[in-house]
């Protein structure tokens, strides 16, 4: 387990400010944020390579705040990979093991093991620079699990892909954790990896920790604008939360009504995914509360998927699969109805 | 590849022009001098046991002063590709001091340091180092002049490897001692190798401030001044000839060596 | 920022140790002959008008060879910044060929091409210039020991340059010549700044190669070596103080000033 | 009007092979490719920036080739903008005016409507430096829009740019482009972006023109597994079209036979987009030709969408959204249909 208190990094240009993160043994934990917003330097920070303003940190109940890095058991991987030039691939993979004055043989053998798992037997002879990123990766993968650490942290590992070595190497990421559960803390700045990957993310920004959730809670209730901007979640309204006639809560933006689960009142922002909303040609019976009637003002294609704004007065966006807008045919100017639950509206 | 966009105008045509003005200027006298040489002269020159003993000595001096700068300029240089701090500036330049102070200049100061009834010179002088007049003083002259040129490069070689291939080794266990021999050091070893070969061959062509320290015993630069003060270029041209091939295969020849090895 | 990451471990703190040695050995020479010196012999060496005109005629003599240097070596540094081509690297390896050549030798090159009676020479006398014993033979000298240091760093200073900035002026309508000089030579300028600097300070600080061409007019180096043989060590410490004084004031300060600027 | 006309390229590392295209007068005409694929040195030939092998390239019925780049009147847009540093914001949109000799009225003019037009009228006194990406992708396109060029090319212009600001100034572009016309060639590695931008798409790789279309038809009718793959057709099979016992065409993979629309026989490739599979728990009656029942093997979570991969025995890729899939409760093991159209597959 890692715990992480009040930890202060000094990054010249701004300051992550009192980050409090605890990571479970065996987790695969997620850090999202924006491109600077000092994800790095926070792993860089646990791993002892950057000096802390202040905080302390805990691996496996043993504080490791002033450690040498070499002494932590914590790899790294970088985004841009960080293999050794002037080493082959065995070479790389092996400096940890060389270093730590391990037996030939048991050198052989954590070789051959790792060159399995990851599928690079055939360029254990290559010097780095004639790889491919996604072979690069995995030999920085490979070096990283050589020296069987307590913790592992990606920093934007899959980032420098190309879309196909991406999902390659996703997948492998997963299926390495899911068979040996090394605890592994993932730095990205996409939201799609973090759901794909994480069994919990961080959203970081603007300096601070914003919300530690599941993917789940992440995407669905959002804590804050930040974060909800960071999951696209497209529909935020800033408004207020009342009691309706029935004793339900209502949330009054533009003069609206939109029905919502919540035991808040007052000023609060509301968020609604797009693909919450069910757009139709006529108003259709429904168990869901809410259902508006607005133009059509805008369409952005996404290629499987598009985006419809419609202005009911205030602007929805709604994601609709081509296949639906084909079929309803819809364009500019249309008049539809908006259907959705009082339980996709979340309020924050 | 990329560099190659501009089509041959006439800026180009222009440039290529004033270019080539300096270009000549800088190799027609060197070239010229080698080849109006008569090669029996020279080979004559190259027997007379004054010329080879003031050669040697040149290049086992200045190779003595590189010795000792690669000791002490690559840590140095290390720390300020590696390190900011207050002052780094300031201190960067003075460290590019020694190219730009007048020669002789410098050889007054070094003597004023060195010499027999000052500061450093007596302390040296009690264990039996004397610098002026001898081989130390040659080496210490060469030295000062001549490190700038190692620290820099070496630096710009550090400078080059990425800091976090470093963060990286020492993740894998490896003491800061470890990472600096078996990562850093390594991977800037050519831009090391160049700025060794660089101040070797400034330590040869030093001149003002070795005949302040040193007049005897005698490098090749100062046989020179003296056969062309007492004889005239006639017999001054052979020496002069010789040691400018020398310089010429030491820098032209060893780096280009360095730096076809770069291209792997 | 990024840089600090090492904390002071072993490694850190002998590499601090060995480079503090060589670091003192640069600096102490010059402060200690410095702030050893008596301001009033300093003051009365200063209006010494031999001293004067010597050192007048030095930083005259290096500012004109700078001028040429500047009109010759910023459109070579700019060619070699822009282009590839075969033997690009010998060229550049010829360009700095008279950082390393020997002071006294280069001296005797450059008196056997621009003597009187010897090819160029013979060429400049015919229209009333001649190198020998003269402060045109003191410009040629000081141009060719100190042009590779603008060449080299107006060449870095172009590099730096994107390429693509001046792809975008040419799309935008102007001639290759309105480019260079609207948007190249502007955005290196400090680099050149810094070359010229460089190029002044090294071209005061030469000895060897000026004495074999023009002993007389006496420049200031050429004085104190002068005053050191015929007088001795107390005599030339005065002119060396002021020389060096000069040369870290041209140097230091502003090359100072220019890198402040650099970081607005 | 723009032609290429058997453009030769040399990279040093790979070239650029006969490249032929046409490009209609006032298109918004996007070059789509994969990152190192020869897009900046294409369009940085057809700029006269870059020396050409070979070829030929015509501009309103005038050849081009031969002249000097600031003869052409065609704009450039990196995506770094390369703004000039030492000029302020005005200085730069207005180099190409000021190289021009034009008047100031003019000048000021010009200025007002470009600052008007991108909104950026509160910058034009500062320095570059100091705006971030998006305000520097604004200005760089004032200062191209500036000379009132016969053409514009845009390389990668919202590749660098945060997800925000990128989707701010595609609406932007699209906007500009369809008030002023200006022919536009954007080159870019994002298949969305070509989506929502272009009248038409030319996808190049392996250092070639692969397809040329407009998008609706890169997007369902990849001509090459190349395009195929890029357009994210997850569904690609080697297989037979065979003649159908009614006469129709079948496409035979993996001992499955798919009713297709096609008049070619032999051996092809199929591709059929993930969005197009309909999944259900089970058969429903429908016009759609093609009914399978195949074991969920796998699930990727997208965010809004997931991925299903269902085993029939060819693996077939297929989208839902998160309702859906909420809806029906699958796991990994599940036994579900497939159905879709014929005129969904297609074959090349």
């Amino acid at each position: 387990m890692i715990r992480v208190r009040n930890l202060w990094v000094d990054l010249g240009e701004f300051v992550l400010k009192d980050a409090n993160i605890d990571i479970n043994h065996g987790e695969y934990f997620v850090i999202l944020g924006p491109t600077g917003a000092g994800k790095t330097v926070l792993l860089e920070s646990i791993a002892g390579l950057y000096p802390l303003k202040e905080g302390r940190i805990w691996l496996n109940d043993e504080e490791v705040t002033k450690l040498e890095p070499e002494k932590r058991g914590i790899s790294i991987v970088y985004q841009d990979q960080m293999l050794f030039p002037h080493l082959s691939v065995k070479d790389n993979i092996t400096f940890g093991l060389r270093i730590r004055k391990m037996k030939p043989a048991e050198i052989e053998r954590t070789l051959s093991w790792l060159a399995g798992l990851l599928g690079i037997q055939h360029l254990l002879s290559r010097k780095p620079d004639t790889l491919s990123g996604g072979e690069k990766q995995k030999v920085a993968l490979a070096r990283a699990l050589s020296v069987k650490p307590r913790l592992l942290l990606l920093d934007e590992p899959l980032s420098a892909l190309d879309p196909n070595s991406r999902e390659i190497l996703q997948r492998e990421l997963r299926s390495i954790h899911e068979e040996y559960r090394v605890t592994t803390v993932h730095v990205t700045h996409d939201f799609e990896e973090a759901i794909a990957l994480a069994d919990r993310v961080a959203v970081i920004g603007d300096g601070c920790v914003q919300q530690i959730g599941t993917p789940e809670q992440i995407f669905r209730q959002p804590g804050s604008e930040f974060v909800a901007r960071f999951a696209m979640v497209r529909n935020i309204f800033r408004g207020e939360v009342v009691e309706g006639e029935d004793g339900d809560a209502r949330f009054r933006v533009d003069g609206v009504n939109l029905s919502v689960v919540t035991g808040h009142r007052g000023q609060y922002h509301a968020s609604l995914r797009p693909e919450d909303i069910i757009v139709s040609h006529a108003p259709f019976p429904s168990s869901a509360r809410n259902s508006f009637v607005g133009r059509i003002t805008g369409i952005a294609d996404k290629g499987s998927t598009l985006l419809l704004t419609v202005k009911v007065p205030p602007d929805f966006v709604c994601l609709i699969t081509r296949n639906s807008f084909d079929a309803m045919a819809l364009s500019i100017g249309d008049t539809v109805y908006l259907t959705f639950k009082a339980s996709a509206v979340n309020i924050f | 590849m990329e560099k190659q966009w501009l089509k041959s105008n006439k800026l180009t045509l222009t440039f290529i022009l004033l270019g080539a003005i300096i270009f000549l200027f800088i190799i027609v006298p060197l070239f010229r001098m080698i080849f109006a040489s008569d090669p029996g002269i020279l080979r004559e020159t190259l027997f007379d046991p004054e010329v080879t003993k003031a050669i040697l000595l040149t290049l086992w001096a200045a190779l003595i002063a590189t010795g000792i700068g690669f000791v002490l300029g690559v840590p140095l240089a290390y720390l300020l590709a590696r390190y900011e701090f207050r002052g780094k500036k300031i201190v960067e330049g003075l460290i590019d001091v020694p190219i730009v102070v007048p020669h002789t200049a410098a050889g007054i100061a070094l003597l004023f340091v060195f010499g027999r009834n000052f500061f450093m010179g007596s302390a040296f002088n009690s264990v039996g180092i004397q610098f002026v007049d001898s081989t130390a003083g040659i080496v210490v002259a060469m030295l000062f002049v001549s490190i700038p040129f190692l620290i820099d490069s070496a630096k710009e070689g550090f400078k080059k490897v990425d800091v976090r291939l470093e963060k990286v080794a020492r993740t894998l266990g490896a003491s800061s001692w470890q990472t600096f021999f078996r990562i850093s050091f390594p991977l800037a070893w050519r831009s090391i190798l160049s700025g060794n070969i660089m101040m070797w061959a400034r330590g040869i062509s030093e001149f003002g401030a070795v005949i302040i320290l040193a007049y005897h015993p005698m490098i090749a630069p100062t046989l020179i001044y003296e056969r062309f003060e007492t004889y005239g270029l006639t017999y001054s041209r052979p020496v002069a000839v010789l040691l400018i091939l020398i310089s010429l295969i030491i820098f032209v020849v060893l780096r280009t060596l360095v730096q076809r090895g770069k291209q792997r």
